[in-house]
Order: structure tokens, then C-alpha cells, then sequence
């Protein structure tokens, strides 16, 4: 079905959603990229004007990627919620964006209707509004999910402590963990990215950071970032693995790109959960996504990248996952050019994982070929801060010398928490008061030479 | 350079732990911030690497060395005319400008087991420093058990799939390329390898594996070699690349 | 348009107060933000005022429209060569070329009392619409009175100082500029008039006097060349400009 | 004095304190426009770091524009408190930047060394800082000030009421009072910039601005944003102002090529305080700057534009005003290019009028001409009301008809003080209460059509 909009005396016509949206995304380089950007401003407000007067009931009849090809078309399709959609079956897309910024749409109202959205009217309804729209609506939702810990309650904010190694080694690794820890990172989980895929190397890791968790009593999880497959073979070893990880994409395409179907994702979600390991809580699965990847892994089959992101979501939904973040930055400038279009997606990205229901986190990042500094990160980190965001990375120095590329440090965490007055997760909380490092106002200034030595080498000696 | 300025912050009392990592902990604080010597450091850290992004590969260099070793190379140039188009087109990057194309499909000759592709992906730096010395170190240890190559290929402004295409071209029966990863605060002089069993055009990355961190100070050049060796090997006699082929490091059956 | 939207925000009780100003004012809301509908309107408005700013004089018509009404003009362009260069360096829009110089120089005659500038400045839509207009009156008024002009000048690529310039390489006593001024949201043909005595090139704005706002839906074309007026008639016989000349409705003795 | 550093073999030498801060500033059009910026990156970093390691007390030294022939450097130099300065003599400029961010720093010990810093300093602590050091050492103060309510205290956010209109005419801009009234705005102050500088219509505007606080007992105070000389004038014929509003620049040529300079507003303070109308304080002073008037009036003496901007803060601490804001993106791109440059400013601007005692609100804006959008404008926003910033702009709908440029809007003000849960001004959140148009929520959901007709009709009648 076609969609047009009329200013001036030049007629704009969009052959169908999928173009539609892809016109009405604000502008960033992976959609210029990949020829579907509007050619001007103009044609870009035509294209919001005229998404916002689409009922919703259009996104159920119109495949962006069709339905027999796309495993994930048909996630979203079969498992749209028709009971949680009636209440708003009668919206346009900007009704509903009216709607979840008026009082009426409580946390409460909106978890109700949140499985009736598929993850195309989530993406459109995010083009229609501002930065602030965005900021707002994530913020009056709560998602909290549970491990060893509760993370997402409101007031509070994680980290994923994140201390790679080039060579993966264990000591290097260690010494990253404990910088991370005195400074109160770790709470969403300590997350190694493992510069090798050597399942035996992966599991020296992870029975290191398992020996660490339990000499101290800790209440993390821990991650390594390995290929899902990887992950599935080491439970199946036998070894101790508290979350499986995987990056995930929008399309069935890009996914196998990634060496991953929704069945591998099934098969890991349920060795995870066969191991039990969980304390307070069951959701064992760590995903991570960002816009950019199905573009290019040539897999986009002409949806904007934005909403090939929200896809992705889906699939994450599917699996109740502890943690999502998008790595917003991490891809490169060829899909997000410049510190505005970093934000603007992170902005996104966050507002439309709450909304569908997800943990959302963020890895607040970019590289060295973009153009984006410092001072974009700390503003984004405050606005995301501002908007409820449920976790951040944390690297020492947020310099990530394995993955190269600068995310946030533990000290932009300490920032972030004591601008905006949030606490870590209470049961990691209890835990630093308990150990001696933080007090109720952040780290504490003296933690005494002795009592440091003493935890250095018993960790080290761990390793 | 900043002595003056720490008389301030507080000192973090594990700065041993550096013994132990090029990562920067125990930076210390004021109040919650970083001391400011740190956030300068960290600053013209930035400015350089943004400056690794635009190095250029030293060809001339890279040609003398081959030559050197006896290794006969080629020289070829993907779809990005410059570096600025490089950066905005990874599509132009992936691909082989008509004129290589040419070239190398006159070069085309019997089935080879091997071609080597190095490029200057993001980091030239990178590839300046160590490609030669991975290069020759690996074809050194297979030549020698009969393993056959393709001459190498030189890539300007190249992504990582380029090197199937290539190798396609030649008629290979694997590709392995070393490229430069785009280069971090602190390390902006990393190689990664990619590897593909039966390389095609087109061809995405679950059908490749990966080394990475190559450099001095990370995977060095010559357990780098190694380590590529093994998996090349390893991929050739399994008939497959990819997601399904693990690194291993159990001993090699040669 | 967007009427389907407005079923869920709250209006404003408001709205006939409409009627008293141009402003976006009675928007309603939903919780505390703005209805979708508001804006979109407001995005849509951005896009044109920003297309405002790269608007052309349509000198062919203004030049039409004098040679009308018998006035004669002259034509010069500022050190800014283009739309761009005249965005980032507004120093350069202060001065004449070096042609224009020379043109104006050849001009020169004995001293008149008024040089009229129209210039594009940041909104040449403005001056497409309403410079002529008011300059016919201006200048209607004041010659019957036995003011005398030098011919009109056409600028382009101008600020508000070329006038200065101009003016002094004329031999007039005072200048007049009217000069499209930044295209706002909803006006986006807004002319300001901008006035010097005994102008000197190098002076500043404590030196000018100012009228704004002039357009149809604000100070009208014919009222503005009236207040105009009287401002230009005190200051030739206050003998000043600025700021010690306030503007004052008391009637004017000619 | 020069100053120097080395980076590999090369040696940037920088020969002044003024060319220091210059090539020190994080980059913007401006100072590129005036060929005062850095030519590298590296020079930028190099003269920072060289500029951390300059001592306090040489800025007592150096003079950026000569003392002979500047007032302003006359009252800065003349005007710095010694004894404040006692505690911090032995300073380096990268020193004051860590003490500042360090626990020891309480306001009350910020506030007692502010005297001792001179505008130079203060901008010079500033390019050392990123965006999250100024946004965290800005939170920390509290500048209170005071005429007929209380504007600046923690947890509460005020808003100037700017419904201007291009006629002055009175019902126009009496419709924009009661649209900003209706949301919340006005206890910063009702201000008007005037389209003419006509003194009789001028007087007109105040006359009915007060009738109008008079006949609903409000809390606020007005202002027409005349010329300063203008303002004399009318005092003298006893018209009721209440404010005396002037733009300001931070060089005396630049100040005179706005009419002004310290003696006229010195004369036109006292006449302000003649007519001694506050009730809760006797602040009476509103002043405006921006980066780039200086360079725009030629008058820059080779200080970059942030330097100047600082100086201008000299002025105004000079006479205790009761608002001062920056107009941060109103003079355009050929002094702050983009969102970017425009955000960065605008955080530095806060900070240094902070420190400097003042009490800073801000005029989060853009032109038509730069490269910038209301996302940009949401992200700003955000940033400063987590900084703590004393008050901002409220325009109907953002858009000012005679001024021609977007500012932030009544809804924008909610949306701040709603997410980041901030009060108006106590008098007057009081007020609005009283008057049935808030409640402790917010704006009430339903004022009946016959109170507003009432309202409204009264209000019409003033004019
Ligand atoms: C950027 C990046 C990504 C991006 C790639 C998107 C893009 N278009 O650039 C994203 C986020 C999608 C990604 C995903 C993954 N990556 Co990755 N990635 C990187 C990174 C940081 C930089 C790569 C680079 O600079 N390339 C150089 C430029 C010039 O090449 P390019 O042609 O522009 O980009 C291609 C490669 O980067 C390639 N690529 C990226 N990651 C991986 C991983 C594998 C296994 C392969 C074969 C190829 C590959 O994809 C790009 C498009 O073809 C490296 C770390 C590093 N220091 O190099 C890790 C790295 C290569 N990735 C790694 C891993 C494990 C993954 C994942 C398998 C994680 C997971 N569990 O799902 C996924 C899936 C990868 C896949 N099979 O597609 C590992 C590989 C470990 C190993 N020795 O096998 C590395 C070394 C980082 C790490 N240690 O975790 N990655
Ligand atoms: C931008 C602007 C400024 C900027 C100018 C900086 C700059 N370099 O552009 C700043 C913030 C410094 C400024 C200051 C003031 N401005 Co002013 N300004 C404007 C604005 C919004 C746009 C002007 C424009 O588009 N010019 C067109 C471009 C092409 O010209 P330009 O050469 O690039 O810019 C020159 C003029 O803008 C000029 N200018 C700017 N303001 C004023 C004011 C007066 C009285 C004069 C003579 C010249 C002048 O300065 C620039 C450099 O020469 C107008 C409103 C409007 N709708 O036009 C008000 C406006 C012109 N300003 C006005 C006023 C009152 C002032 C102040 C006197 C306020 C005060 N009380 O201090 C000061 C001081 C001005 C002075 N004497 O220098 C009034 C003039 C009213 C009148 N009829 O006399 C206007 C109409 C707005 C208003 N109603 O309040 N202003």
C-alpha cells in the first residue's frame, strides 16, 4: 500500500511501510549507505507527517521482511499479542506516540499493551518523536530482571565490568576486575570479550571469575562474550557458566551471518537455564545488537537500519534476557557518523527496548574513525542516565585495549551515579558497604594498604 | 608532563597491578572524576589514533621486504578511490576496482592451496609493522610441509571480504587475510587475520574465522603466525572454515 | 493534516487568544508535551526557514521594479563569493570587493543627502518582497521634501556594515540598509532597516539606529518607510545616529 | 611570558597567555573565524596540557587586553580579592580543576575562593574541563537571588516569559503571558523584548506588565529588554520598572559598540534601586551575553570568544544582578557552527558564571542558520537542568516571531522540571497553586472554560 503526503505543490509517495519508515528516520550515514535515506529534509518531514496517520492495524498486513523467508518475520507476526493490542488497535502511529507521552499512560498501561506492538510500530512511533519524547516515555518504565542480583529497579544503575585482555590473560584480567570493583562496577555482570575463540581458554576464564565470585561471596554473574555456539559446548562440559551471550541481528540473514538461528539462541537459553545457577532470579541470557550489522552483513533487505535494531529486539524478547545493550558506537561512522547521530540512535535503541519490554542497557561508545569525543559520551551518558537507563559498560579508563574503541570507565560511572543520586543493585550495594569500599555516598576514600594487599593476592592467587 | 597538576587527586593504592596489564587502571581520582592528567593523556591518545585512521601503507617498504624474502606479490585497490570514500563506502571497500579485477583474472592459474591478501583496512600502522613478519614467518612453516600459494596480494583502502574475491579470482583454495584492525586508544598497530575455506565473492562472515590483536604487545607476530598456521591447516584438512571450526590448540596432526 | 492524531491531546481553553498574536500559542498538550501534530508543524517550518537562509535575490525583478519607478541603481557584491563563505565569515560580508570598490568609486559625485542599500543579507525572500515597496515610498516622501539620493544599491552576499562603506565611497551623508534578516520559523520574509549618519566604513552598531520586523504581518512595508522617514529627517538635523537617537513618535517639524 | 610543550619531536610554543587559552579551546567556529584556533588537535591537547601546568598567580601578570586602555580589565584586575585567593595561590591551573571536582571542594569552599579568581581563570579552568566536569562542578553551587520571589535554589527551576510580539502590541504579547502563565512560566520574569525602541510604546508594555501583577497579586517581576539608556530614561519619568535589562560584552570596545559601559550601568543600578520595588530582595539587574559579540563588534583583541564571554561575567558580577543568561546559540554559526559547539558553550558558559557567583540561566537556543535542531535543544536542555542552571527561556511554542530564532518552549519547561522533578521559584509555585492552576504535580488537567473566560477577559482588559 502506498502513503503520500502532500506540501506545496509537490506530491511525496512512499510505495509502501517499509519505505515509509525508512524516509521518516532522522538522517544517519547507514541509511544514506544504504541508499534509503530521504534526499531532503523535507521529504523526511513528509514521510513523518504522513507515518503518523498509519493505524497500526497497516504494520499486521504489511511484511517488511517477508514472511516465508524470515524466521524473525514470523517471531514477530505469531507472536504479536491481539489481547494486549485491542486497547489499542483503533491508534495511527501518532496517536500512539500522543498516547504514551499523556498521564493516562502509566508504566502500567503501557506494559499492558507492549506485547500487542510488533517491533515495526515500535521503531515507526520512535521517528515521530523528539529526543525528549524519547527521554520521557523510556523513563516512566521499569524493567527489572534478576540473577545473582536485581538490576533496573528505578533509583538504581549497573555496570557490566569489562576488563579485556589481548592475549585473554588471567592476571591482565583479574587486575581490570578489581579496578572495576573498587570503583563499584560489576553489578550488571563482569563481562570478559575474549580476544580468542579457544573454547579451553574460555573456560580457564570463566572458572576464574567463578573461583572470585565465590572467595568473596559476590552477588554478580559473570559473562564471557564467546560465540553462542562455544557457550553451549562448555555447559555441556560442564563448566560453570552463569550467562550466555550472544550478538544479535533483525533478520533471519544477517543472524546466520553471525553463525546463529532462533533455535541455536532456544538450545543455549535452555542449557543455561539446565544449570541452574541463578540465586534470586532465572534470566540467563546477555545479548547485544546494535544498527549497522544487517546492513552490513548485505542483509537488510531494504529496511532502515533503526528498525532492523528493533527487530532484533524481538528476538531478544523471545529469551527473557538479564541484559541487552546496544553497542550504539561500536560499529563505526560508516553506520552512525558523528557524536549527533550516536545519540540520537542511543536514544532510540534505549526508549524502544523498554518498550518492547526489555533491560535495556547501553554500550555508550565510538571509535577512532568516527567523529565523536568525550564530551559526546558524557552527554549521552547523562541523558541516558536522565532516561532510566538500567546499565552501562564500564572499561578502565574507557579505553577497551583488546576491542579498541573508547566506551565509558568506571569513573563516568561514578559520575553518572552521584549527578543523578542512583545507587549499584542493592544486593551488590550491601556487599561493597560490607567489604569496606563504598560507603552510603560512593567509594570511600581510604581503603587502607594492608586490607589491599590482602585482596590482590588472594584474587591473583585465583587466577 | 603534568607533574604539577597531582597534587590533588587521590592515588589508588593497586597501582602494582599494572604489572599486569596495558589497561589504564588505577588511574586514581578527584572526588569521583579522573585526575586531570589522566583525562589529557587519554586526549592526545584520541588525537593520534584518529590520525592512525588516515596512515597510509607503506608499499615500497612492503614490496622491498617480499622481494627480499623471494615471495612474489601483486598490488591491487578495492572500489574506494580515497580514503574518505573508504570510510563512508565499506561496501566500495569490500569489493575489487575493475582494473584489479583485470589484473587478476590475467593472473589466474592453476589451483593454488593458498592466497594471502594484506591490507591496509584501518590501520596501516598496523600492517607496516607486522604483516611482512606474519607473512613470511607462516608461509615459511607450510611451504616447507608442501603447501602451495598464490602470489600475495597488496590491498589499498580494503575491507576484510575483499580477500574472497581475490582469492576467488586466483584460484585458491583459501583465503587469509591480514588487515588492519581499526586502531584503539592504546593500541593502534593491531593485524587481525581472517580466513575463509573456499572463498567466494560475496561471501559473509560466518563462513570466516578470526585472529586478533596481532602486534608486539598483544599476539605477537610470530605465536600470531603460528597460531593461523594451525587453523589454515586445521580447515584444509576438515574441509571447512567458520563458525563450525573452533581454535584449538590441541596438537596438530601434519 | 494529522487530524487522526489529535484524539488524544488535551486542548488548550485558550485558543481565541489566537487572534491577538502570530505566536504558537494554545498548542494543547499530552502530559506536559507538545501534540504530535504541534510538532511536526514546527519540523516542517524548521525545513523551510532553514531553505530561507539559501534564498536568491531576484535582482532581475528588483532592478525591473526601479527602472519603474525611475530610480537609479547600481549594482556591487561583497568579499563573500558565495552562500557558504558568507555563512562562516561574516567579516568578509562586511566589505566590498575589490570591483565593487573600484565601481563604487568611479560613482563618486558630489555629496547627496541618502544612499539607500537593499541587501539580501540572511533572508533575500524578505528583500524579494519588500525592499522595493518600501523604498519607493522612502524615497518619494523625502525628495519631494528636496532630499537628494545617490542611486540605489543593489548588495549582495551583505551585512548590515557594508552600508557604511557603500555610502561613504558615495559621498552621502547617511545610509539606509534594508537587509533581509534571519528567517525565523514563521517569518521568514522579514526585512530590518538599518540607518548611519556621516557613516564611515569601520564603525559599529552603537553608531545605527534600527527598525525591524518589517513585512506584512508585522511593521507594514508603508508604516515602516513612514517611521523611517522620521527617523532619517531627525538625524540629518540632530546631526546623529545611534544610540543618544531614540526613536519618538512626537510629530516631526519639516 | 611563552609557554611550551613537546609532543615526539615537536615543540608547540605558544607565546602568551592569551594565545595559550586560545589555542587551548575546544574548537569552534569563532575562534577559527578570528584565526585564533589551534591548527591541530595536537596543538589543541599541547596547549592544554602546557596551560594545566601554568600557576594561578600569572594571570595577575599577564594582562589579555591592556589595563591602560580596558576598564574591564580594570575592574577585574582591581575588583580580585586577594585574601579569597590566599588559599589557592600556590595553584597551577590543572590544580583548581582537580580541587574543584575533589570531595574537599563543598560549595561553601568554592564560593569562599570565587572572589580570588579573575575571569581569565576561571575561563582557563574551563578548556580543561569535559563536559561532565563542568556539568558536576556546576552542581555543586548554589547561587540564590531575590526581588519579588526566590530564584536559583536546589530543586527548583524558574522560567523567563518571552512573548514577544513584532508590533509590540499589547493584547499580542498579553496572549503570550497567559499561554506561559497557564504552563508554569514567568517566575524568572515576564520579559519582553521590545521591536521598537520607542520610549512611549516601551512604557506602555511596563505600565500594563505591572497592572497585570498587580491585579492577580504575582509574585514576579518584568522587564523590557530596552536599551539601558532607554530603561534611565524611563525610570526618570517614573515609569515602574523593575528590572533594568542591558546586553553586555567583555571588552570595553565591545561594550561600546552596544551605547554602553560601566558608568551608565552604574547609573542606571542606582536609578533601578531608587525605585526600590522589590519585596523578598533587591537584585534588580538582567543582563545577556553570547560568545561571539565581541569578535562581532571587531573588538576582541585576539581573546578567544569563551575568554571574552568570561570577562563579560566580570561586568555583571559588578552589580549583582538578580538573571543572566547566556543567548548561547542565538548570534549564529559563524561564532558556534553546530549543535555541538552550541552545547559545549553553553555548559562552559553555566560553569563559569557559576563560579563566578553568578546566577545563570541560559537562552537554549539556535538560528535558522546554523546546523542544529530541537534534538539538539532537548540534549541541552537535559544537560543543564542536571547541572543545576537558575533558569531558562519560554517562548510560545519555541518560536519567536520577532526575534526570528527557536528557543525552548513552555512545554519544554515542563518537560525539565517534570524529569528531573524540579519546582518553580516557592513564591511563585505557591501562587500557581493558589490560583488553581497547578497542583503538586504539574499543570491541572481541567481549568473550567468560565474561569479562563474570566481570566482571560481580565487580562485583555489591562492592555
Ligand atoms: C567491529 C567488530 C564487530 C562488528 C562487525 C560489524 C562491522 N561491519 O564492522 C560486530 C559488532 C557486528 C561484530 C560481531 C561479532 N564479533 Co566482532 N569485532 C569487531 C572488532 C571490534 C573490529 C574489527 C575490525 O576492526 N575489522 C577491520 C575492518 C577493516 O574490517 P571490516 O571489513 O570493516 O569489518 C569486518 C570484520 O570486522 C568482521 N568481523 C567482525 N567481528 C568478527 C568476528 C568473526 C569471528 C569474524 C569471522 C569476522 C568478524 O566483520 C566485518 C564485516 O565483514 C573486532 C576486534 C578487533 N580488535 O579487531 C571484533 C572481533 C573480530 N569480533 C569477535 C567476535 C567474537 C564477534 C562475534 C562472533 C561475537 C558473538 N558472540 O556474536 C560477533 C559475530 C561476528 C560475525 N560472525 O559476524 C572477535 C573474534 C574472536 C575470534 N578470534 O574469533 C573479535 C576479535 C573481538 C573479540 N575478541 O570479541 N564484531
Ligand atoms: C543577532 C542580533 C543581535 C546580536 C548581534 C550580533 C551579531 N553579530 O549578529 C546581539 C546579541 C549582539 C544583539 C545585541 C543587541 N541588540 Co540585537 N538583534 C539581533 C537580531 C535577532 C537579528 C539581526 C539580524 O538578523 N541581522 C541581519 C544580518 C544580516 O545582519 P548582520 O550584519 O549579520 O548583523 C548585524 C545586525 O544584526 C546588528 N544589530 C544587532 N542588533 C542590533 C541592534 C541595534 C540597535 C543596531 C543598531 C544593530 C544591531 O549587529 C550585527 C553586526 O553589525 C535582531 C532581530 C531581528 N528580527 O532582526 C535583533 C535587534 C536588531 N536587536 C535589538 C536590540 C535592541 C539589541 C540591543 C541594543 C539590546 C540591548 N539592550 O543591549 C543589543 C546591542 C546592539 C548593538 N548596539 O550592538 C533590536 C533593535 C530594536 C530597535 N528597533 O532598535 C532588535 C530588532 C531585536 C529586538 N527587538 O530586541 N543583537
Amino acid at each position: 500500500m502506498s502513503y503520500k503526503f502532500t506540501i506545496g505543490h509537490y506530491v511525496y509517495e512512499f510505495e509502501n511501510l517499509r519505505v515509509l519508515l525508512a524516509k521518516a528516520s532522522p538522517l544517519r550515514s547507514g541509511d544514506v549507505l544504504a541508499g534509503l535515506a530521504a534526499a531532503s529534509a523535507e521529504e523526511r518531514i513528509a514521510a513523518q507527517i504522513a507515518l503518523a496517520d498509519v493505524p497500526l492495524v497497516n504494520f499486521l498486513n504489511e511484511d517488511f521482511v517477508p514472511y516465508e523467508s524470515d524466521e524473525i518475520t514470523r517471531l514477530i507476526i505469531d507472536g504479536q499479542d491481539q489481547q494486549s493490542f485491542a486497547a489499542i488497535k483503533h491508534f495511527t502511529v501518532g496517536a500512539l506516540r500522543d498516547w504514551l507521552l499523556s498521564d493516562e499512560a502509566s508504566a502500567a498501561a503501557i506494559e499492558s499493551i507492549s506485547k500487542g506492538l510488533t517491533a515495526e510500530m515500535v521503531s515507526a512511533v520512535s521517528k515521530l518523536m523528539r529526543n525528549q519524547d524519547l527521554i520521557l516515555a523510556a523513563k516512566k518504565l521499569e524493567v527489572v530482571t534478576r540473577f545473582r542480583n536485581t538490576i533496573g529497579l528505578k533509583g538504581h544503575l549497573s555496570v557490566r565490568l569489562q576488563p579485556n585482555h589481548p592475549l585473554d590473560d588471567l592476571r591482565g584480567i583479574a587486575a581490570g576486575v578489581i579496578d572495576g570493583l573498587m570503583y563499584g562496577a560489576g553489578d550488571a555482570v563482569i563481562g570478559i570479550n575474549p580476544a580468542t575463540d579457544n573454547p579451553h581458554k574460555i573456560a580457564e576464564i570463566i572458572h576464574m571469575l567463578d573461583r572470585l565470585r565465590l572467595q568473596f561471596d559476590m552477588p554478580v554473574q559473570s559473562c564471557v562474550l564467546t560465540h553462542v555456539t562455544t557457550s553451549i559446548q562448555l555447559i555441556e562440559q560442564g563448566v560453570p557458566v552463569d550467562l550466555v551471550f550472544q550478538s544479535i541481528a533483525g533478520t533471519e540473514k544477517a543472524n546466520s551471518s553471525f553463525g546463529i538461528n532462533l533455535s541455536i539462541l532456544e538450545e543455549a537459553h535452555e542449557a543455561a537455564l539446565s544449570l541452574n545457577r541463578g540465586t534470586v532470579g532465572k534470566q540467563v541470557m546477555y545479548f547485544e545488537s546494535g544498527q549497522g550489522s544487517a546492513l552490513s552483513a548485505n542483509s537488510h533487505f531494504g529496511v532502515d537500519q533503526q528498525t532492523c535494531e528493533v527487530r532484533s529486539y524481538a528476538v531478544a524478547r523471545r529469551f527473557d534476557p538479564l541484559l541487552i545493550n546496544s553497542v550504539v558506537g561500536f560499529i563505526g561512522p560508516e553506520y552512525l557518523f558523528d557524536g549527533k547521530q550516536i545519540t540520537r540512535a542511543a536514544l532510540e535503541d534505549h526508549f524502544c527496548g523498554k518498550l518492547m519490554g526489555l533491560p535495556m542497557g547501553m554500550d555508550i561508545c565510538y571509535t577512532n574513525h568516527a567523529a565523536a569525543d568525550q564530551d559526546d559520551m558524557d552527554n549521552l551518558l547523562t541523558l541516558l542516565g536522565v532516561a532510566g537507563i538500567n546499565f552501562i559498560i564500564g572499561v578502565p579508563g574507557a579505553d577497551d585495549i583488546m576491542l579498541n574503541y573508547q566506551s565509558t570507565s568506571f569513573h563516568d560511572a561514578m559520575y553518572i551515579r552521584k549527578i543523578l543520586n542512583k545507587r549499584p543493585a542493592p544486593e551488590f550495594d550491601r556487599w561493597l558497604q560490607h567489604q569496606g569500599l563504598f560507603d552510603a555516598n560512593g567509594p570511600k576514600p581510604h581503603t587502607s594498604a594492608r586490607q589491599l594487599q590482602e585482596l590482590t593476592s588472594t584474587i591473583l592467587g585465583l587466577c | 608532563m603534568l607533574e604539577k597538576t597531582n597534587e590533588i587527586a587521590i592515588k589508588d593504592l593497586w597501582e602494582e597491578l599494572r604489572l599486569f596489564t596495558a589497561a589504564r587502571i588505577a588511574l586514581g581520582r578527584t572526588g569521583v572524576s579522573l585526575p586531570l592528567s589522566e583525562s589529557l593523556k587519554f586526549k592526545l591518545a584520541h588525537a593520534h589514533a584518529q590520525d592512525a585512521v588516515y596512515s597510509d601503507m607503506d608499499v615500497n617498504a612492503i614490496e622491498t621486504a617480499l622481494d627480499g624474502l623471494g615471495i612474489t606479490h601483486v598490488m591491487v585497490e578495492s572500489g574506494a578511490t580515497d580514503r574518505t570514500t573508504y570510510l563512508q563506502r565499506p561496501d566500495f571497500g569490500r569489493k575489487l576496482s575493475a582494473n584489479s579485477t583485470a589484473l587478476l583474472q590475467n593472473k589466474r592459474s592453476i589451483q593454488k592451496d593458498i592466497c594471502i591478501v594484506i591490507a591496509d583496512g584501518l590501520s596501516a600502522f598496523a600492517v607496516n609493522e607486522n604483516a611482512v613478519k606474519v607473512t613470511s614467518l607462516f608461509m615459511e612453516s607450510l611451504s616447507s610441509k608442501g603447501f602451495t600459494f598464490t602470489p600475495v596480494v597488496l590491498a589499498k583502502q580494503a575491507r576484510v571480504a575483499i580477500a574472497d574475491e581475490i582469492a576467488h579470482h586466483l584460484n585458491a583454495r583459501l583465503s587469509v587475510i591480514l588487515i588492519g584492525e581499526r586502531p584503539g586508544l592504546s593500541a593502534y598497530d593491531s593485524l587481525g587475520a581472517y580466513m575463509t575455506y573456499m572463498p567466494q565473492p560475496g561471501y559473509t562472515d560466518e563462513k570466516r574465522n578470526c585472529i586478533s590483536n596481532i602486534r608486539d604487545l598483544g599476539l605477537p607476530p610470530d605465536v600470531a603466525a603460528e597460531k593461523l598456521r594451525d587453523l589454515v591447516v586445521r580447515s584444509l584438512q576438515l574441509k571447512l572454515s567458520g563458525v563450525n571450526l573452533k581454535d584449538d590448540d590441541r596438537p596438530l596432526l601434519l
